[in-house]
């Protein structure tokens, strides 16, 4: 075990994977050049074959990963940031999620798609996306959101060795966060499974992605007060670990949602409705949402930041739940 | 004529018969229903597609397009399951969940008959990929039609191919029509070849009504990409003679005498001809013209016997595991 | 008055608005030929450069029209299928969507994308998308799925009078619907103003589209057995009209959704969370959804229908709420 | 030299000199924090911009790239919304919502700075249809980089352009790379304008830090455009001096000696050593220059003077009417 950074078992989990099963090569734009640090040393473990820089061709690079994956390939394409899946979903909708079921099964598509949530650091709209939401409306892909350098590695790991098209999803807010990491080649997070991050009894926070370390935070803020918060990260968004996140609702009777995604359609609206449909005897008051606002991510730090989930409004929502209208003054 | 040229040309007017007659079937029995969807006919362009996959080896790749019929039964697929794919049966090829627009057999090395214009570009330059990462020598071979090479996704995938030096081979099967709209409308190059200047691409030219001609273009292509010279363009010049799909309650484009003129050059009837030509017997080759419609009927024979899916099929091959069946399904 | 068709009532307003207004202008893929019938006498009316045949290149023709209505015009891209919506994301979300915001205002963009649902009829996973969901999670985009006759030709000027991007979700269910659609030229539907399609008072179904008949065979079905539906057809996705649906639910105390979406992060789950943020304390039971089940559509009719919304699930779903009697919670 | 062109030939050295000073002026503040987010600067592609834009008219339109502070100022923007932007003002062209990748003032015909690479194409096609259905003669030109002709936006923006035969320029700024990759990795062509042919559209290649030359090569473009000739694509051969964008931490590409190879004909100096031959005095020269640092001082007190945005305008603009406010933000 050592402490290392969410970035740096991004790294640990492709190069391992990677060194085991020759099968799996990555490509992308400026992956040589390495922009954020998730390939520092491949080009001299693995060469320029198996770490590939590729022109700016978002839709290009993932048919072609889904091509090569379709004949024993096992890619890693990495689209940089999650704003150029766009350009790229024809290929994800059409090919990727769908050829494996219009084909009966013939085709298998062993494929990771990368891409980070590079929001809250004033690149605005056109680079701030947080789309993961929408591909979960499309069935036949994996989609794995996690928020700490352990999950990171496992899920990733996971995801490489996974027969399936997976979608990573890397929270930028989360990048510089440090984790006891396992050194073990073989450690596996498998996916589909969510973790309670912090146990609680008032008050259930499932928390997507960068949501997590806020949801935490609002946690530990709220502990002092008297109100206890159990934080659930599903980790995997698709397949969704329902079942933790319901038992963890018919205990504490109150749900909150936490999701960097825009509110509408959310990951956060799904899992809330969930509860509203499968647990909703044990629910003691309304499933409240905290996304982010439905408007565009503007550029300026000054409004941007207010947009997006806080501990302050994670709170405010959990104490209207429990029934407390204003902090016990401290 | 040896023997051997002998064996590959009656292959060729073979697996040519084998198209037609499985869509002269197919289009009679969708007029009736029995094959619910649309139907793209490949009638017309079978010189295109056998022509190309017989310059293949077996273990070469193959993807293509909407008009998906052709393609699979140049490549050498088995009949019966196509059948059965249109017709939504368990046993076809697609266990009924792909239907007209998807006959991919990937026993074949076919990779996909994808029916989102322009989608299979990328997917076929992605096979080229692998083949050269593994070393394995083989080529990977894309048809797609005029109309697509308006897409992106044609762009991006020819690019790739271009800038790797990729073992593809892009097909570009001009039959003159984007559903309705003439090459003219929608393509500003004077002939489709053209576009493989964009990526300093070699490109042929080719009379897609004979067989032998588009074999040895492709031939000549896939020499280059096996050997590391890269990606080829390559346009067949060909046509189709039904409209865009088949009974669509109205004719989409009405093309008058163009039809006819085309038809005095059908690919099988120049390729009988040729044959005979060259020495081939009469009898031989109705002989083939037989077994191709026996086929046919036998594969009819199979679709129409086999059982339909089951409700609980619908939910495998999403993953490689099958997703949940909701509960008002888990016994439907 | 004149009774006609759902596809009669778009050409219809198509027309009507082209006659206008010069600015505004259609094309598309085969739109002269005109497949479903949506253009017929355009091309004589309006002559070829305004009924505009493209090549197939749908992320061009979107973006062109955004071009073109930024310098004035009021374009109509008709991307035939939904499915086909994807190859077109990269201009949808990133010019479309965004172009507006990003510039501070200086960008305007009356620009109606339409699009028709085209499932249930056995062509298969690539061809039967409906996909307003993933774009209801993109703000700057109004979404419009109208389920009548009537309400296309209201919407459908509505939009095409707009300022803002407008997509236009034609339901080919609903293809041959006939309604009496009047013929006021100045007939119009403001976007965002929900309908109740059926007033009941036992459980408030909200429907989606050709979710809409759907539940309306259902209620009429339940009337029989003494339950009696309210039918609400938000018939506009984004803005939604929260306040009609909340009002039926308060009213009703039971709510459905029915989606021909697939479920996950689908309208009906936004509209289901909606409900149990904001109606809850007049729930008597959970929020239940009728949407497509997750997994693709397969070609063969056998086992496509049932995989969306049935008259039966509804009826079951309400059959269910209105048993499961018990006080209204919290 | 007649006073006319002397006029013209100023502008140009003027508009080269304001895009040059307003750089230094952000790079030096976003490094100071002063300015957020990703700054990527034009400086040694000056005279690809202006050489361009002075080649358009006034009410010509302009769609530009995520490095955006150039082409509006050399088509002819006011400084002090620009730099407001860049300090995320309410006073800022895009009223701080689009930041330094955005720098689009509509006022000028600049119809998008758009930092998702290839997305402006379609968007500068349209336009051109505009003004083809308008029939207002206005013609549209759009720049993008060598790195973005890979993309499909790309490909189908030319295409539709050459199809229809629109009054549009494209200019390709080819500075030799997309971020750390250089051209030769990522085209696959020789040179950049081989390009069109896919498209058979005309194409010019032109010294891109020769601002004459530029503007004569366009104009040619623009003519063709004007008078119903179509399309023409025009790559301008420059090169960037900084990094992809600067203060990032670390360099992501050491080019060596070549920066300083590309220094020796920086298109400002170049042009400044061309209208001194030219018989224009020093002290002009000087004078202009110290104008534009005096601006570029200007626009930046204006700018820090200038107040941030309030957050309920971080909902408008969504749509013409402004979108709700969420109640947790409805005072904040
Ligand atoms: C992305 C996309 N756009 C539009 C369509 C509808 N469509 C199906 S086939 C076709 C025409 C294809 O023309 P071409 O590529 O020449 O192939 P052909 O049908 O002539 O064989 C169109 C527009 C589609 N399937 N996918
Ligand atoms: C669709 C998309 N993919 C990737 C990026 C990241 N990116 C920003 S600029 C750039 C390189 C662009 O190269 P080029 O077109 O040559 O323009 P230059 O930066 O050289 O001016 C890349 C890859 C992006 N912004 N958009
Ligand atoms: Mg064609
Ligand atoms: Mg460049």
């Amino acid at each position: 075990m050592a402490k290392v950074t969410y970035l740096e078992a991004i790294r640990q989990a492709q190069m391992e994977e990677m060194q085991r099963d020759d099968r799996v090569f990555i490509m992308g734009e400026d992956i040589v050049c390495n922009v954020f640090g998730t390939t520092t040393g491949f080009v001299e473990a693995f060469g320029l074959e198996r770490v590939r820089d590729t022109p700016i061709s978002e839709n290009g690079i993932v048919g072609a990963g889904a091509g090569a994956a379709m004949v024993g390939m096992r890619p890693i394409v990495d689209v940089t940031l999650s704003s150029f899946l766009y350009p790229a979903m024809d290929q994800i909708v059409s090919i990727v999620a769908k050829s494996r079921y219009i084909y009966g099964g013939q085709a298998k598509l062993p494929l990771v798609i990368r891409s980070c949530l590079f929001y809250g650091n004033a690149n605005a709209a056109q680079h701030s996306d947080r789309p993961y939401s929408m591909f979960m409306n499309m069935p036949g892909l994996k989609i794995v959101a996690p928020a700490t350098a352990y999950d990171m590695k496992g899920l990733m790991k996971a995801a490489i060795r996974d027969d399936n098209p997976v979608m990573m999803f890397e929270d930028g807010t989360c990048w510089s966060s440090k984790d006891e990491v396992p050194d073990d080649p073989d450690f596996i997070i498998p996916l589909g499974r969510g973790d309670i991050k912090r146990e609680g009894t008032d008050v259930t926070v499932v928390a997507v992605a960068g949501g997590v370390p806020v949801a935490l935070k609002a946690a530990k803020q709220l502990a002092k007060e008297g109100i206890s918060l159990e934080v659930i990260d599903p980790r995997c968004l698709m397949p969704l670990d329902r079942e933790l996140i319901l038992r963890s609702v018919r205990k504490t009777g109150r749900a909150i949602t936490v999701d960097p995604a825009h509110q509408t359609c959310s990951a956060g609206s799904e899992i809330a409705a969930t509860i509203a449909e499968h647990a909703f005897d044990a629910l003691r008051g309304p499933v409240l949402r905290v996304c982010t606002a439905d408007t565009h991510i503007p550029f300026s730090p000054t409004i941007e930041k207010a947009l997006f989930p806080t501990v302050d409004r994670i709170a405010a929502a959990a104490r209207r739940l429990v029934g407390i209208e204003q902090p016990a003054a401290a | 004529m040896t023997d051997q040229t002998n064996d590959r040309s009656l292959e060729k007017y073979r697996r040519m018969l084998r198209i037609r007659h499985f869509e002269d079937k197919a289009e009679a029995i969708h007029a009736q229903g029995e094959i619910p969807g649309a139907l793209h006919t490949y009638a017309g362009q079978e010189a295109s597609g056998v022509g190309a996959c017989m310059a293949l080896g077996e273990s070469d790749y193959m993807v293509g397009t909407h008009r998906s019929h052709g393609h699979p039964i140049a490549k050498g697929a088995k009949l019966r399951p196509l059948m059965a794919e249109l017709l939504g049966k368990a046993t076809g090829i697609c266990k009924g969940k792909g239907g007209s627009m998807h006959l991919s057999d990937f026993s074949v090395g076919s990779l996909g008959e994808t029916s989102i214009v322009g989608s299979g570009v990328p997917v076929a330059t992605g096979a080229a990929l692998g083949s050269k990462l593994k070393g394995d020598g083989r080529v990977a071979l894309c048809f797609f039609g005029d109309g697509a090479t308006g897409e992106g996704a044609f762009h991006e995938g020819l690019n790739l191919a271009a800038v790797w030096k990729l073992p593809a081979v892009f097909v570009c099967e001009n039959n003159g029509y984007a559903v309705s709209t003439p090459a003219r409308t929608h393509v500003p190059v004077k002939t489709l070849a053209d576009r493989a200047k964009g990526y300093d691409m070699p490109a042929i030219i080719v009379d897609g009504q004979d067989v032998d001609a588009v074999e040895a273009a492709i031939a000549q292509a896939v020499e280059r990409a096996r050997t590391g010279g890269g990606p080829t363009f390559v346009e067949t010049k060909t046509y189709r003679y039904a409209d865009h799909a088949v009974n669509m309650g109205r004719i989409l484009l009405d093309r008058g005498e163009e039809v006819g003129e085309w038809r005095k050059r059908d690919p099988i009837t120049l390729y009988r001809a040729r044959l005979l030509e060259q020495g081939v017997s009469a009898e031989t080759l109705d002989a083939i013209e037989r077994e191709a419609a026996d086929e046919v009927e036998d594969a009819l024979r199979f679709a129409r016997e086999s059982p339909l899916p089951e409700q609980a099929e619908a939910f495998d091959d999403v993953f490689t595991a099958a997703v949940p069946i909701p509960d008002y399904l888990a016994d439907a």
